[in-house]
Formats: structure tokens, sequence, C-alpha cells
């Protein structure tokens, strides 16, 4: 088996890493694109979800206006704030970037995606979590160490189940790469498999959790003792409130790309054709248009959980996960 | 074999042995302190009688020496030196009172019923004149001990211990007609040390718990106590 | 046996300076020259000792004094061992006893009978390791006991008395049964042997074995196992050892654990030797290895119950009497064992027990004088008194627990390893009584060392070079064992086991 | 010459703790000298073991030592040059980092001295382990080196916990040393001889090599702090001069693995995949349980011994995966799972003796290591701070750290069970890797608490308020271990590379396909599978950096002499902070101890407390947690009693009648005739 799995490696096994210079540039500006999108993406969902209760909707382009304002601002710095206080955003930032950077957006054909693969991109939401949770801690206020508390808490039970998720899609297409993940599901029609099915459940629930959404938090509260992301984030203004608030609309949009991509991968370009590429984005967003009807949908019609109650939430993501990943080895391997 | 068939001398020597025997069951039996260690002198002289007896037949002269010296310690020394401690403490009508006197006897015949059993592959090897004895010995040892069980006070438990050395010597002396030389007269000495320490000691447990009742010395122990 | 001659001189040399001594002492002894002259000819039998060992080395096993003294590898390094542990532990003594006259313990009488009876308990040890004859064997033992009776009592505290009497008494009738064991051993002798000078003399008896009548011996052997076997301090036999350890002076408890209990081993190893001759083709017994089963029987008990014990102590004296008593359980078992492997491990086991051992009394005997008591709640923070005694202390705890690479480790690594081969499901036993008992150790000793020392303690007056000296030789020993040493176990070895391991 | 090198290693740290003990009663030369000896052997097993790793070519040697018909044998190959590699890597900083951190120890010489005694034969005893080839002189060694670390843990013996932290570990350590000795007892019980080579040599049936892999496991994992062995592990370790409880953290603990390594891998040689589900079903729960524990501490040097014991269960994970691989025969797979388990195993090294450090540096100015009494150390020591926080960041598993690399490489060899035969495998392989996802992720909240409550907020206590930066020594200890950290994550391919000499030499298959395409990409089994390029993700985060420093910079120009300004943080306009309103480490943990409740016993302790000056006159009440271990009440403490009951039992027998003593005596013997009639 163990010589069958080498063999299997073709001879262009260094393909993904072959560096052109015009690859990069591709995956460079595609990763512009995605940080770009990210308000927007945000902003529709705010959107839809005022239509749903009958408010007036901001402009679509609010967030971008509210980026610009914040960005214009002069920063205040608490008393105590410290060095981590400061580069917190910058690196918060920088790990969503990343992120970003390596998830399949348009193409498959990414050369970014190389650097790493679903498990370093669960790595760098980690990596930005612990400097905002320092962040968080840093002024040393009640509410900072509360968020950092909650947020830590949080994803320490989402991340297992999170990985079994993508454990499960590797195991099938035994390889953790995403860009050979999607190509490979794309390719094999697998969406008929059990396993995906619980899997990509468990991630949407887990992408929820990861993403500050209802019902495990509420972006858009301040009330103080509900909040989980918001209290981190409470002595920050000015250039620093934006970075971090870009970062947490990229997250999402990652996120929801991931799930478009993995689950639903139909459109995505596999060539760097104008064509191909112009195919692709109207692919992807119209898939996004409707994820976020989707997402709105679901946001109106739940309540916010309890703190205690979120564990029990994502411990049905972690039992839909590992039950995918059962299911593909019970059922369909061997 | 029969009794009757021995020789005269051979006859009077298992005579003598059950003799020695009979005593330790006197002694085990009997709670005076000041009778029992009269018996003890009774028990050293009978077996300095047997001792000479076996030289005589055995025409083995190193063992008349041996006679002697069970004389001289056995019978006279050691029973003159408890004695003198009981003139000294006092003890003339103590008793040294046995918790079960039956049991105590009957584990005794016992005893004896269990030495012969275990010497009998012995007994086979032996000459005819001693073919009784030796069981005798070993029951004279194990009586020895079985008074030091079942006694409480210091003075009976020592002439325990020498009944315990009496039936030692005797088998030295009717088994094998007696140790090389150097062999008995180093035991002698022995004896004679530990007569003297057991006088010494007799002073100091006296001094130190104001009696010679030694199941009152029972400080050093492991169990826990109430 | 051209060299006959000198070693003769070197063996009366031997046994008569402590013999000399004795009355010496015995009437200077209370005097400050006490001290000194009792490490004197300490050192003295020490160095005869040792050209007696040279000369036994070169020309191998010889018996002298017309049969009555005999000498082989076996033996004489136990007296050199004998003649070393008494050297030193008289070198301790001399300031420790001092101290004790000082602090009114002692009155001059009882200082002289302490330094008499020490040079006697000496002499009959060394009489007890090189006679040949069993009988004096058995003599020398029991003067053993009565050279060191006196000075279980010597405090003439109530408890040192109690613990006096049943030393005499439980010694004194276990001594009894071996002196039995002999002369049945005697009797079964003179059927075969014709001269009757000759018939308890060890070298004829081993030469004569096969043709012993194996029930009298195995009797025998019974009897001597009861006799020697309460010297050695087998479990239930042992009952004496920790009272008469505890309540003597500390010098005394440092050669009773190095010495006393090896001797009486020593006697008990002899007589296998001459149970396994007679036993091993008869047809009447059930085992040929009956000796050597019942001594891994109770040396196994004695091992188990002692590191048990251990747990429950309360005395720092008792404490590591309980350990001696473990010790020579392992060491019982393994001669009991048997085979090369087994026996050089009990041979070294015996060296580096009695070194460690003694220096550990001799600690103890410098805790306990600091502390003021023997009771180990009130001993506390030695190191910070006074580190050497607290390092010596907790090393040699250490060393005798086993851990390398003191030589007890050693030692036990070779005992391990024979049961291993010989008995694997033995080793768990063996390997619970080696974890209890060091837990049972450690959970005493490390208070009395570690921590805050009460107000008033102050250091005393130590001479701490035989605990290093022991020490450092124990840590030579489990680090490598020197090949004159070596050669020297391995020929013991092969007297016993019959065959070596080299 | 490797070996040489080596040997050389082990005399100088011997000749460490001799000029300790020669120099006694002065402290300046002494610890310069002791140090330097020490440093000086860290640096020549270093290079020693980076020369045998390269070469991948063993040396052997005897010494006239030991037995008479054992001398002592010594071995250096790549595996041992591997570990060999650890102790210097570690040692050396340790070294530097002593040296400073002793000098508070100077007017107590009686301290001073064992304390430098002992480290320098610890680290000889560690060295030795590795070098011996013989189980007697591995016995030896190993024991040694228990011996040694013991009297370190005992350092500061004068404090209770002290006290009985050394003297379980001692127990347990003599307890696991038995049980290794066992374990070759059974490999040379059937073999010619105790040398590794007639071990290795040795056919053992399965039924003996399981035995012989159970006592291994058992005996090693006592050292190595595997749940439910590990109970000694958080007493005694933080409890030890910090510069010990690194070396105790970082490498002892590795020096257990080693010693499993060479028993299973290479004495056995034949493996059953049966062993690798028990060591990943231990090594699995061991993790979460350490994380778990370490979660709920409120002292860091605690925190961190727990993290010790979590991380090693990581490392035996990666054990189990490669047994199970090798015991199906798939060896390349095997050989990845153990690069990996040996990768992580370096790298817990570096980041836990870093950490110790840091600790050690707060105990050192600020006197406390209870984190409610710390905090806003970050201001009043920067560097520290950052070294710490390095250290962090490498030990949460974050990229590009080292931490990540190497549990990357675990995730990589468990989502290869695909290609097991065997349904129940191939099921619960994933499931352990998940059991490491959350042990990962509970790590990171670790230590986000640990440095959160340390080093940010507000100072909690009047020492913390006034802790300084620590001297230049401990900083430049630190620094060499962050770098390595940092360095071992960023290249993770030539480590990769190095470790696969050792996979070479001890199962014949290295990992040719994971360096394949060079120093920037890691490809574990093909390009196409995985690759993860950590000098790319190190190069993007330095990018993140490289934006403040620049938007820093061109402010700051802008701004001219202007700060930026400071003000009262805002707190949801609840008015003045104060350091009590802070989170507490209880505080942040809640949460996860309501959600995993039942995993720890939890005595809460609430107290009326005197109320503190200014600070108006409400009711004040003390509020603290305690943390016990809910093995040592379910195992340990049972154990205890019953060894103790059965004393008692015993005891009965020694009455103190002498009438009872003669009885006893009275029936052995009738007894004994009766039996041999």
């Amino acid at each position: 088996m163990a010589a069958s799995l080498v063999a299997a490696a073709p001879l262009d096994a260094a393909a993904p890493l072959a560096m052109n210079a015009a690859g990069w540039l591709l995956a460079l500006a595609q990763t512009a694109l995605f940080v770009a999108a990210a308000p927007l993406f945000a902003g529709w969902i705010k959107r839809v979800k005022c239509w749903l209760q009958n408010r007036q909707p901001p402009p679509l382009a609010q967030g971008y206006r509210d980026l610009r304002r914040l960005f214009a601002k002069r920063v205040r710095l608490a008393d105590q704030a410290s060095v981590v206080f400061r580069i917190a955003p910058y690196l918060v930032f920088g790990a969503t970037i990343l992120a970003a950077a390596v998830t399949p957006f348009l193409s498959v054909n990414l050369p970014t995606a190389a650097i790493t693969d679903a498990i370093a991109l669960t790595g760098f939401f980690a990596f930005a979590r612990f400097f905002l949770a320092l962040a968080g801690m840093d002024i040393g206020t009640a509410f900072g160490g509360m968020g950092s508390s909650r947020e830590m808490t949080l994803s320490a039970l989402a991340e297992p189940a999170m990985l079994m998720a993508l454990f499960t899609v590797a195991m099938v297409a035994s390889s953790t790469n995403l860009a050979t993940v999607i190509t490979s599901i794309e390719t094999q029609m697998v969406m008929t498999r059990p396993s995906l099915w619980f899997a990509a459940f468990g991630f949407l629930l887990v992408a929820v959790a990861e993403t500050g959404r209802i019902p495990v938090d509420n972006p858009a509260t301040h009330l103080e003792l509900t909040m989980i992301h918001e209290a981190m984030i409470l002595e920050y203004g000015g250039r620093h409130l934006g970075m971090l608030e870009w970062a947490a609309q990229l997250k999402l949009l990652v996120y929801a790309v991931l799930a478009i991509n993995i689950f639903n991968p139909w459109g995505i370009a596999h060539e760097d054709s104008a064509s191909a590429l112009g195919l692709a984005i109207a692919a992807m967003a119209g898939k996004l248009l409707v994820l976020g009807i989707v997402l709105a949908v679901t946001e109106t019609l739940q309540a916010k959980l309890r703190l205690f109650r979120v564990p029990v939430f994502l411990m049905l993501a972690f039992t839909l996960a590992l039950g995918g990943m059962l299911s593909f080895i019970i059922l369909e391997a061997g | 074999m029969f009794f009757a068939q021995l020789p005269i001398y051979e006859q009077a020597i298992l005579a003598l042995a059950a003799g020695v025997l009979l005593l330790s069951f006197f002694m085990l039996a009997h709670p005076r302190i000041y009778s029992v260690i009269k018996l003890f002198a009774w028990q050293g002289l009978v077996l300095a009688a047997t001792t000479a007896l076996v030289a005589f037949d055995s025409q083995t002269p190193h063992l008349y020496i041996s006679a002697v010296l069970t004389l001289g310690l056995k019978a006279v020394f050691i029973p003159w030196l408890l004695l003198r401690m009981v003139d000294k403490f006092e003890m003339h009508h103590e008793l040294d009172e046995i918790r079960r006197p039956g049991l105590t006897l009957l584990t005794a015949g016992a005893l004896v019923v269990f030495c012969y059993h275990t010497t009998l592959p012995i007994a086979e090897l032996l000459l005819a004149i001693t073919r009784n004895v030796i069981a005798i010995c070993m029951s004279v040892v194990l009586l020895g001990m079985l008074m030091l069980v079942s006694r409480n006070k210091a003075l009976t438990q020592v002439v325990g211990f020498m009944t315990l050395e009496n039936g030692l010597f005797f088998a030295a002396v009717a088994v094998t007609k007696g140790m090389p030389m150097v062999v008995e007269l180093g035991i002698a000495f022995d004896v004679l040390i530990a007569a003297v320490i057991f006088g010494v000691f007799f002073l100091h447990i006296r001094q130190s718990i104001d009696s010679l009742d030694i199941s009152r010395l029972s400080r050093l122990s492991e169990a826990e106590r109430e | 046996m051209e060299n006959a001659a000198p070693m003769m001189d070197y063996l009366l040399l031997t046994l008569g300076i402590p013999l000399a001594a004795i009355p010496l002492l015995l009437i200077v002894g209370h005097h400050r020259a006490g001290g000194h002259l009792n490490t004197l000819a300490s050192g003295l039998g020490f160095l005869a000792s040792v050209a007696m060992a040279r000369e036994v080395l070169a020309s191998g096993p010889s018996a002298h004094g017309g049969g009555l003294f005999f000498v082989d590898a076996f033996n004489v390094y136990l007296i050199v061992l004998t003649a070393f542990v008494g050297l030193t532990t008289a070198i301790f003594s001399g300031p420790y006893m001092a101290h004790e006259a000082e602090r009114g313990r002692l009155t001059a009488a009882r200082l002289r009978l302490y330094h008499g009876s020490y040079q006697g308990f000496l002499f009959t040890m060394q009489l007890a390791l090189s006679t040949n004859n069993l009988g004096v064997l058995w003599v020398a033992m029991e003067g053993a006991t009565l050279s060191t009776v006196l000075l279980v009592s010597l405090y003439r505290t109530p408890e040192s008395i109690e613990a006096a009497w049943k030393y005499f008494i439980l010694c004194g009738v276990g001594i009894a049964q071996a002196l039995f064991g002999t002369v049945l051993l005697y009797f079964a002798a003179s059927k075969v042997i014709a001269q009757p000078e000759q018939a308890l003399l060890w070298s004829e008896l081993v030469r004569v074995a096969a043709r012993l009548d194996p029930t009298t011996v195995s009797l025998a052997f019974g009897f001597l196992l009861i006799g020697y076997g309460t010297k050695v301090g087998l479990v239930p036999l042992h009952n004496w050892l920790p009272d008469a350890h505890s309540e003597g002076p500390t010098p005394m408890s440092a050669v009773l654990s190095g010495l006393l209990l090896n001797v009486a081993l020593y006697a008990l190893v002899r007589l296998k030797t001459i149970t396994d001759g007679a036993l091993a083709h008869a047809p009447t017994v059930a085992s040929p290895h009956m000796a050597g089963y019942l001594m891994m029987g109770f040396g196994l008990l004695s091992f188990l119950v002692a590191s048990l014990f251990l747990h429950r102590q309360k005395d720092i004296k008792r404490l590591f009497s309980y350990s001696s008593i473990e010790h020579m359980g392992l060491m019982t078992f393994a001669f009991g064992v048997g085979g090369p492997l087994a026996t050089f491990g009990a041979l070294l086991h015996m060296t580096v027990h009695s070194l460690t051992k003694s220096a550990i009394f001799v600690t103890v005997g410098h805790a306990s004088q600091l502390a003021g008591t023997q009771r180990m709640e009130q001993i506390r923070g030695l190191i910070a008194t006074q580190p050497a005694v607290g390092w010596g202390l907790v090393i040699g705890t250490a060393a005798i627990a086993g851990f390398p690479p003191f030589g007890v480790f050693t030692s036990e690594f070779l005992l391990l390893t024979a049961t291993m081969k010989l008995w694997p499901w033995l080793t768990l036993p063996l390997l619970l009584g080696l974890g209890l008992a060091f837990a049972g150790l450690l959970r005493a000793v490390q208070p009395m060392v570690y921590g805050t020392p009460p107000e008033a303690q102050r250091p005393v007056v130590a001479n701490m070079w035989p605990v290093l000296i022991h020490l450092a030789l124990v840590l030579w020993l489990g680090l490598a064992i020197p090949g004159v040493l070596a050669r020297w176990f391995d020929a013991a070895t092969r007297l016993i086991a019959g065959e070596g391991v080299l | 010459m490797n070996l040489q090198g080596a040997m050389a290693a082990i005399g100088l740290a011997l000749l460490s703790s001799l000029l300790a003990l020669l120099l006694h009663g002065r402290p300046g030369s002494q610890r310069l000298l002791a140090f330097l000896a020490l440093g000086l052997s860290a640096a020549a097993s270093l290079v020693a073991g980076i020369a045998a790793l390269s070469t991948g070519q063993a040396e052997a040697t005897t010494l006239p030592l030991g037995l008479p018909w054992l001398a002592w044998h010594l071995r250096l190959d790549a595996l041992s040059g591997f570990f060999l590699a650890i102790i210097g890597l570690v040692s050396l900083p340790a070294a530097v980092y002593g040296w400073g951190y002793c000098r508070v120890y100077d007017d107590a010489p009686a301290r001073l001295t064992p304390m430098l005694a002992f480290t320098g034969l610890f680290v000889a005893g560690m060295q030795l382990v590795l070098l011996a080839d013989d189980a007697y002189a591995f016995m030896i060694a190993w024991e040694l080196m228990s011996l040694a670390s013991y009297f370190l843990v005992a350092s500061h013996h004068e404090r209770a916990e002290a006290r009985h932290a050394a003297f379980l570990y001692l127990l347990m350590a003599h307890a696991g040393g038995l049980a290794i000795l066992l374990s070759f007892g059974v490999l040379a019980g059937f073999g010619g001889g105790f040398d590794f080579a007639s071990l290795r040599a040795s056919p053992l049936n399965p039924l003996w090599a399981g035995v012989c892999f159970g006592l291994a496991l058992a005996g090693f994992g006592t050292k190595a702090g595997l749940v439910p062995l590990h109970i000694w592990l958080p007493e005694a370790h933080p409890v030890a001069p910090s510069h010990v409880s690194g070396l105790l953290s970082g490498v002892i603990v590795k020096m257990a693995l080693y010693g499993f390594i060479r028993v299973v891998f290479d004495l056995i040689g034949e493996v059953h995949w049966a062993w690798g589900v028990a060591v990943l079903a231990i090594g699995a729960g061991t993790a979460l349980y350490g994380v778990l524990y370490a979660l709920v501490q409120s002292d860091l040097k605690r925190l961190l011994a727990y993290s010790t014991v979590e991380n090693m269960g990581i490392v035996f994970l990666g054990l189990g995966l490669a047994l199970i691989y090798l015991g199906n025969g798939q060896v390349f797979l095997g050989a990845l799972a153990f690069v990996a388990a040996l990768f992580h195993a370096l790298n817990h090294a570096c980041f836990k003796s870093l950490l110790f450090f840091g600790a050690g540096a707060v105990l050192h100015q600020a006197h406390e290591t209870e984190l409610s009494r710390l905090g806003g150390l970050l201001n009043r020591m920067p560097w520290t701070g950052f070294l710490f926080l390095l250290g962090c960041l490498s030990i949460a598993s974050l990229p590009p750290f080292n931490g990540f690399a190497s549990e990357w490489l675990i995730f990589q060899a468990a989502l290869q069970a695909g290609s097991l035969d065997s349904g129940v495998l191939r099921a619960s392989i994933p499931v352990a890797a998940a059991v490491l996802a959350l042990t990962a992720a509970l790590s990171a909240t670790t230590f986000v608490k640990a440095y959160g409550i340390a080093f940010l907020g507000q100072a909690r206590s009047p020492h913390a308020r006034h802790a300084r930066e620590a001297d230049f020594s401990l900083r430049l200890g630190q620094a060499i271990l962050a770098l390595l950290c940092l360095a071992l994550g960023v290249l993770p391919t030539l480590v990769v590379e190095a470790l696969g000499r050792v996979s070479f030499a001890l199962l014949g298959h290295d990992l040719p396909s994971a360096t394949a395409h060079g120093w920037l990409w890691l490809t574990p089994v093909a390009a196409q599978k995985a690759s993860y390029s950590a000098p790319l993700v190190f190069a993007g985060i330095l990018l993140a950096v490289a934006a403040w420093a620049a938007v820093w910079l061109i402010l700051k120009r802008k701004r001219r002499d202007q700060p930026v300004p400071r003000v009262p943080a805002w707190d949801c306009g609840f008015g003045e902070l104060s350091p009590r309103m802070q989170y507490s480490a209880a505080s942040f943990s809640m949460p996860i101890q309501q959600i995993f409740r039942g995993v720890w016993r939890i005595r809460a302790d609430s107290q009326p407390a005197q109320p503190e000056p200014g600070l108006g006159h409400a009711a004040y009440r003390r509020y603290a947690l305690h943390v016990e271990d809910w093995l040592w009440q379910a195992l340990y403490a049972p154990l205890a009693a019953g060894v103790l009951a059965a004393a008692r039992r015993v005891a009965l027998i020694q009455t103190g009648h002498l009438r009872h003593y003669l009885l006893y005596s009275f029936f052995t013997l009738v007894l004994l005739l009766w039996l041999l009639r």
C-alpha cells in the first residue's frame, strides 16, 4: 500500500509548486479581489436582513464608507495599552489576508494554495484569534477579558469540529491541499456521498460559530453581557478598529467561499483564461448572493443562544463531522 | 529389640533418659518458681549421671569431663544462682501461673509423639542404646520451648531456656557420645557466661519494672495500641 | 602448603589482636585513650586480615591449626569486610561514645564494658568466620550474642533492658536450635567419618556430603535454619532485631547490622552447601533443592514483610533495622535461588549492604545526637543544621534503596537477572518489595533531612570519614568492580554454587 | 570521533559538578566556572549529536566499568545523536540562563553548591543514557539522572510542596526504573546478554514481546508523564529552580521518549499494531488530560508542567501512529509519523524550556508565579515578555512557529489512515486526530490565558508592579531558544531531512518525498496531497509586521513630536479601572470549567477577607479554587492507603510480647520439621 501511495503521485507532482510570475500575479489579484469583496458580502447580508425585518437598508457601499472613516480617524490608545495591543490589528488583518490568499476563490490553479493546506488555514485563523484575544486582555478591562475567555472557549470547541469536517473531505479527496480537494470533488461528482453531506452541515455550523454570527454571537450587538467578538475590540478605535472590522468581514467571506467551493465547486476556473475566470466570477457571485440570503434568513429566524448552550451547538457540529468521517470509512472506503 | 534384652547399663541409660523427660514435664506443670528451680537442679543431676554412665559404657573418657561440667554447671551453679535470686527478691512462695495448664500439658504430650514420629527415620540409623534417646532429646528441647512460651516470670523463663540446653546437651552425649572436646568446652563456657548475664539481667529488669514479670516488657511493639 | 606458616601467623593475629584487646579495654576503656585504643586494635586487626587475604588469594583455600581453621575465598572476604567495618565503626565510635558520656548517659564502668565487648564481638565474628569446625562456629555465634547483649542494655533504660532481654532469649533459644542441628549433623557425619574430631569439620563434611544420611541432614538443616535464621533476622524469627538495634548505642547497631547478620547468613550458606550435597541424590526427600527453596521462601517473606514494616516506623534506628531485615531477606533469597549469577549477586550484596548500612547507622547516630532524640518526627532539617550529616543520610538512603550508581543496585540487578532467568514470576514480588521498601524509607528519611530545623538544633562533633569512605567504596563497586575483587567473588561463587560467572 | 565528542561532553558535565564542589564557598567563581563547563559540555554534545545525525554512522566503544563480564558499552548512532543534540540545544541556553539565575543563591552557598553539583551530574546522566549500549549502563545512567534531578527538585526543601513533589518524583521514578529494568530483563531472559546487540537479537515470542513492550511503556511512560503515571510531573517540574525546570520539562521527558523508542523500535524491533493502538489511545488521553489540567492552573510554572504532560501525549500519539503503520507493514507512513513525533519532541524541548525560563525570569523579578498576582509585565519586562510571547505562539501551534509544523506533520500522518486495511484503525486514527485538534485549540486557550493574565492587563500585586527587566544572561538564554523555535518553525524541511536519517537508521526508511521540493516546501507524502511552506507564511506575517512598522514610521514623521494620545480606557463607560476588575486566571477558564465539569476535582473556597484600604466598604470575600488531580484521588490515594493498611495488618504480628515471639519460633520449627520429614 505504501508503495502504491507513493507511486500514485505522478511525476509532475511538483506542478502545484511551479513558480511562474503570471500565476503569482493572478493569485495576488485574486486575493485583492477577495479582500475587497469582503465588506460587500457583509453589506449584502445586512441588506437582506433589513428587508426581512422591514427596515430601510443602508447602501451596499456603507461598509466601505465605514472603513474609510475609521482609517482616517486618529488613533487614541488607552493608558495601559501595550505593544501587543497596537500590533494585534495588523497581525489579525495580515493573518486573515493570508488565509484569503491560500483559499481558492475563483480558480484552483492557484500557486498560493500550495503554501498551506486546509489544516494550516485553520492555523491562520487561530493565529489571528490568538492575538485578538490577547489584545482583548491587554487593557485590563472586565469586558475584554470576558470576550477573550469566551472567544477562546468557543474556538477550542469549534476547531476540532472544523478539522473533523475538513478531514472528512480530505480523506475523500485523499489530500488536504484545498485546490486538489476542490478539483477532486468537482471531477468525481462526489456530492452524492453521504459523508460529504454530513461534513458540509458540520462545516456550516462551525462557520457560523467561528465568524461570530447568530446564534452564537451577534455582530450587531453591544449588549455587554452577550457579546463575544465585540467585547474584545471595545477599546479599539481608528484604523485599528477598521482593520479588525475588515478582518472579521474577510473571515466571513473566506468561510463562505470555502463552503461554496468545497461542497459546491461547479463553475470554478481550472485555467487562467479570461473566459473561465469570468464564468467563475459570475458563478461565485451568484452563489454568494444565495448564501447571503440563506444566512440572513436563518439569522432572522433564530435567537441567540445562551453562552452555555453554545457547546451543545458545537458538539452537534462535531458529531456531524464525525458522522461524515465514519460514514466515509464504513460505507464508502475500502 | 526389647528393653529387657539390652545390657544393664543401657537399660539404666534409657531409664535416666526417661527421667530427664519426666522432669521436664514436671517443670512444665509446676507453677511455683522455687520448686521449678529445684526440679531443674534434679534434671541437671540426672543428666550428669547419664553422661557419666554413657562415658563408662562407651569407654569415652572425655565424657567424664562433660559429666563433671554438667554437674557443676547445671546441677549446682545455675540452680544456686537462681535460688540466690529467689532469696534476694523474696520470691519463695511466688507462683508463675500457667495460662492454660491443661492445654499446655496436652500440647506437651502431642509434642513427644510428634518427636517420635519425626525422628523415626533417623532412629533406624542409631545404635539400639540411643534409638529412643534422640526422640527424648528433641522432646526435651521442644518442651523447654513450650515452657518459655507458657511462662511469664523471668526466672522460670531462664529455667525453660536452660532445660532446652539440657536437651541439647543430652542429645550430644547420648546420640553422638559427646562432641569434640573443644566444642564441649566452648558450649560450657557459653552457658556459664549466659548464666552470669541472666543474673545481671534479673537485677536490671527488677530495677526497671520493679518485678520479674516479663509480660510487662512489651513497650517495643509495632502493633497499634488502644 | 609452603605459605601455611605466614598464613597461620596472620590468622592468629587477626583473631589474637581483638582477643588481647578485650581485657585491656575492660581495664582502661573508660579513659580518653579507650576509644583510640579500640580504633588501634581494630586497625591492626584489619591490617592482619588484609595480609591474610593476600595470602589466600595467592595460595588458595587452606586449612590450619589441625583443621580447626579454614580459609577460602568465601570467608576471607568476609573476614576482611568484618575487620574493615569494625575499624571504621571504631573510628566513629570514639567521639560518639565520648559525647554520650558527656551527656551523662554512660558511666565509666559501662564505657569499659562497651569497649571490651566491642572487641569481644569482633573476636567472635572473626572466629565464627575463620573456623572450620561447625561446633566452634556455634560457640562463636553464641559468644557474639553474649558479647553484645549487655551493650543493648547499655543505657539501662526500661526499653533497652526489654530489648536486651528479648534479644537474649530469642537469640539464645534460636541458637540452641542451631546446636541441636549441629548435633544431628555431627551424628550423621559420625556414621561416615571415622575420627570424631574430623566429623564436625566443614571441609570434611562437604567432601563426604553425598554419603551423609539425607533425612538426618534435612532435619538438621531445619534446626539450623531456625537457629541461624533467627540471627539473620528472618521473618517470623526477626522480632529481636529492631528492638536490639534501636535501643543499643549506635556503633553497636552499625556492627550488628553490618556484621552479625552477615556472619549468621554465612553460616547458613556453609550449611546449605552440605545439605545440598547430601540431598543431591537422595530418593527419600521431596526435592534435592529443599534447602534452597526454604531459603527462598523465608527470604522472600522477610523481604516483603520488612518492606511493609518500613512504612510504620517512628524511630530512626528501628527504621533502618527493618531495612536490614529486608536486605537480609533479599540475600537469603539470592543464596536460595543459587546458581552463579545469584550467588555472585548475593556475595556482592553482603559487602555493599554492610558498608552502606554501617555508614547509615553512623550518620543516624550523629543525627539523633544532633536532635537529641531517635524519634523521627522530632528530627528535622538535618541538611540545614549540619550538611554533612544530612547529605550523608540522604545519599546513604539512596544507596541502600538500590539507586545506581551505588553498588546495591549492581547486586540487585544481578539478583533480578538471575531470578528472571530461573523464576520469572518471582520477579514481581521482588520488584513490589523493592518499590515498597523504597517508598517506606524515603517517606521517613526525607522529612528528616529537609526542611527548616527546630530553633535550638546545633551541629555536633561528627566524624564523617567512615561514612565518606564507605559510600565511596559502595559507589566504586557500583561503577566498576575491581578485577581483584571480581576474581575473589568469583572464587567464592565457585565454592558455593559450583561454577563461576567469569 | 563523534563518540569521543560525546564522551567529552559527559566529562565536562562531570567537571562542572566537580568544580561546584571544589569551589564551595566562593560563589562567584563557582557559578561562573560550573556553568561555563556545563555550557561547554552542552556545546560538545550539540556538535557530537549533530555530527552523528548528519553522518548517520554508528560508533561504539566500551569502557572498563560496570560488571566484570559486562563492560559499559557505549554507542552513538543517529537516534542518540538526535537526542544528544536536544540536550545540547537546551542545556546551552540553560547554562547561560542559569549563570544569571543562580546569582540569587550567592549568599546561600549551602544551597548553591548542591544545586550546581547536581545540575552537572544530571546533565551527565542524561548524556550517558543516550550513549549507553547495554542495559546495565543504561540503568545506571537512567537512575543517576533521576537521582540528580530529584535533588534539584528538592532544592527549595524548606517548602513543603517541594518536599512532597520530590518525594513523589523519586518514588515514581524508582517504580518506573524497576519497570524498565524488568523490561530489559524480559529481553535478556530470552537473549544472550545485556548489551543491546544481544537484546536486539533476542528471539521473543509475541506474548513476551507484548510484556516487554508493556513494561517499557509503563516505565518510560512514568518519566514521560503519560496519564495516569503523570501525577508526579506537575508537582516536581514547577518547584525546581527555573533553569532546572526548563531542563526537566524540556529534556528529561525526552530521555523517556528516547528510551521508549530504543526499546520498542530498536530492541524489540518487530512491533505489533495493537501496541500502536494502545500508545495512540494513551497519547491522546494524555494530551487531552494534560491540556485540560493546564488550562485551569493558576500557577504559571504548574501550568507549564501540565502542558508538558499534554505535549508528551502528542508525541506519543505520533509514536502510536508510527507503531500502527509499522505493524501493518506501511513502513513509509510509519517513518512519517515517527519523524513527526520526533520533530514535535524537538520543538517541545525548545519552547517548553523557553517558557520555563521565561517563568523563571518572572519569578526572579516579580518573586511570584501565581497568575492571580501577576499582570502587566510586558510593559516592565519587554524583552522577557516578547520572548515569552514567541514561546506561547510556538506551543499554541500557530503558524509559522515550530509547534505548528510538527503538529501539522502528525495530522498529515493521521490522515493517511485511509491506506490501512482495518476499518477500526481507519476510524480510530481520525478520532485521535480530532482529539489532537481539540488539544491544540485548548492549548491556545491555555496560553492566551497564561500570557494575557501574566504579561498583559494591569499588575495585580505590588511585586508585579515593581518588577524590572531580567538580567542580560537570563534574556540571552531565552533569546537563543526563541530563535530556535522560530528557525525550526520556518525551516521544517531541514529538520525533517535530518530526522529522516534517524528513521532510516532505525526503520530502514526515510522521507525522500517530504523534502523533494527543496527547502521552501514541505511535502510529506506528495505535493498534490499536502504541502506547507513555512518560509512563505513567515514572510506573510513579516509583511504584516512591516506594515505596522511602516505605518508607525510614516505617522511618526507626520505627527512630529506629538505622541499617540493616551486616554483612560473606555470600558463601556464604567469609570476608573482597578486591577481587581480584570478577568482573573480562574474566571478566564471558567467557561471551559463549566463545559468539561467532572474532569477536575475543584474545591471552591470562599472566605470573608480583610477589606483593602482605599477600596470602599463593601463586604469582601476571598474566593479561591483548588484544582486537584482527579487521578490522585481515584488511583494514588487508595494505593497509598492500601499500603498503609497492609502495613498495619502486618504490624499486628509484632505484639511486643516475648511469649508471642517465642511462639512464632516454636511454630516455625514444628512446621519446618513437619515439612522436612
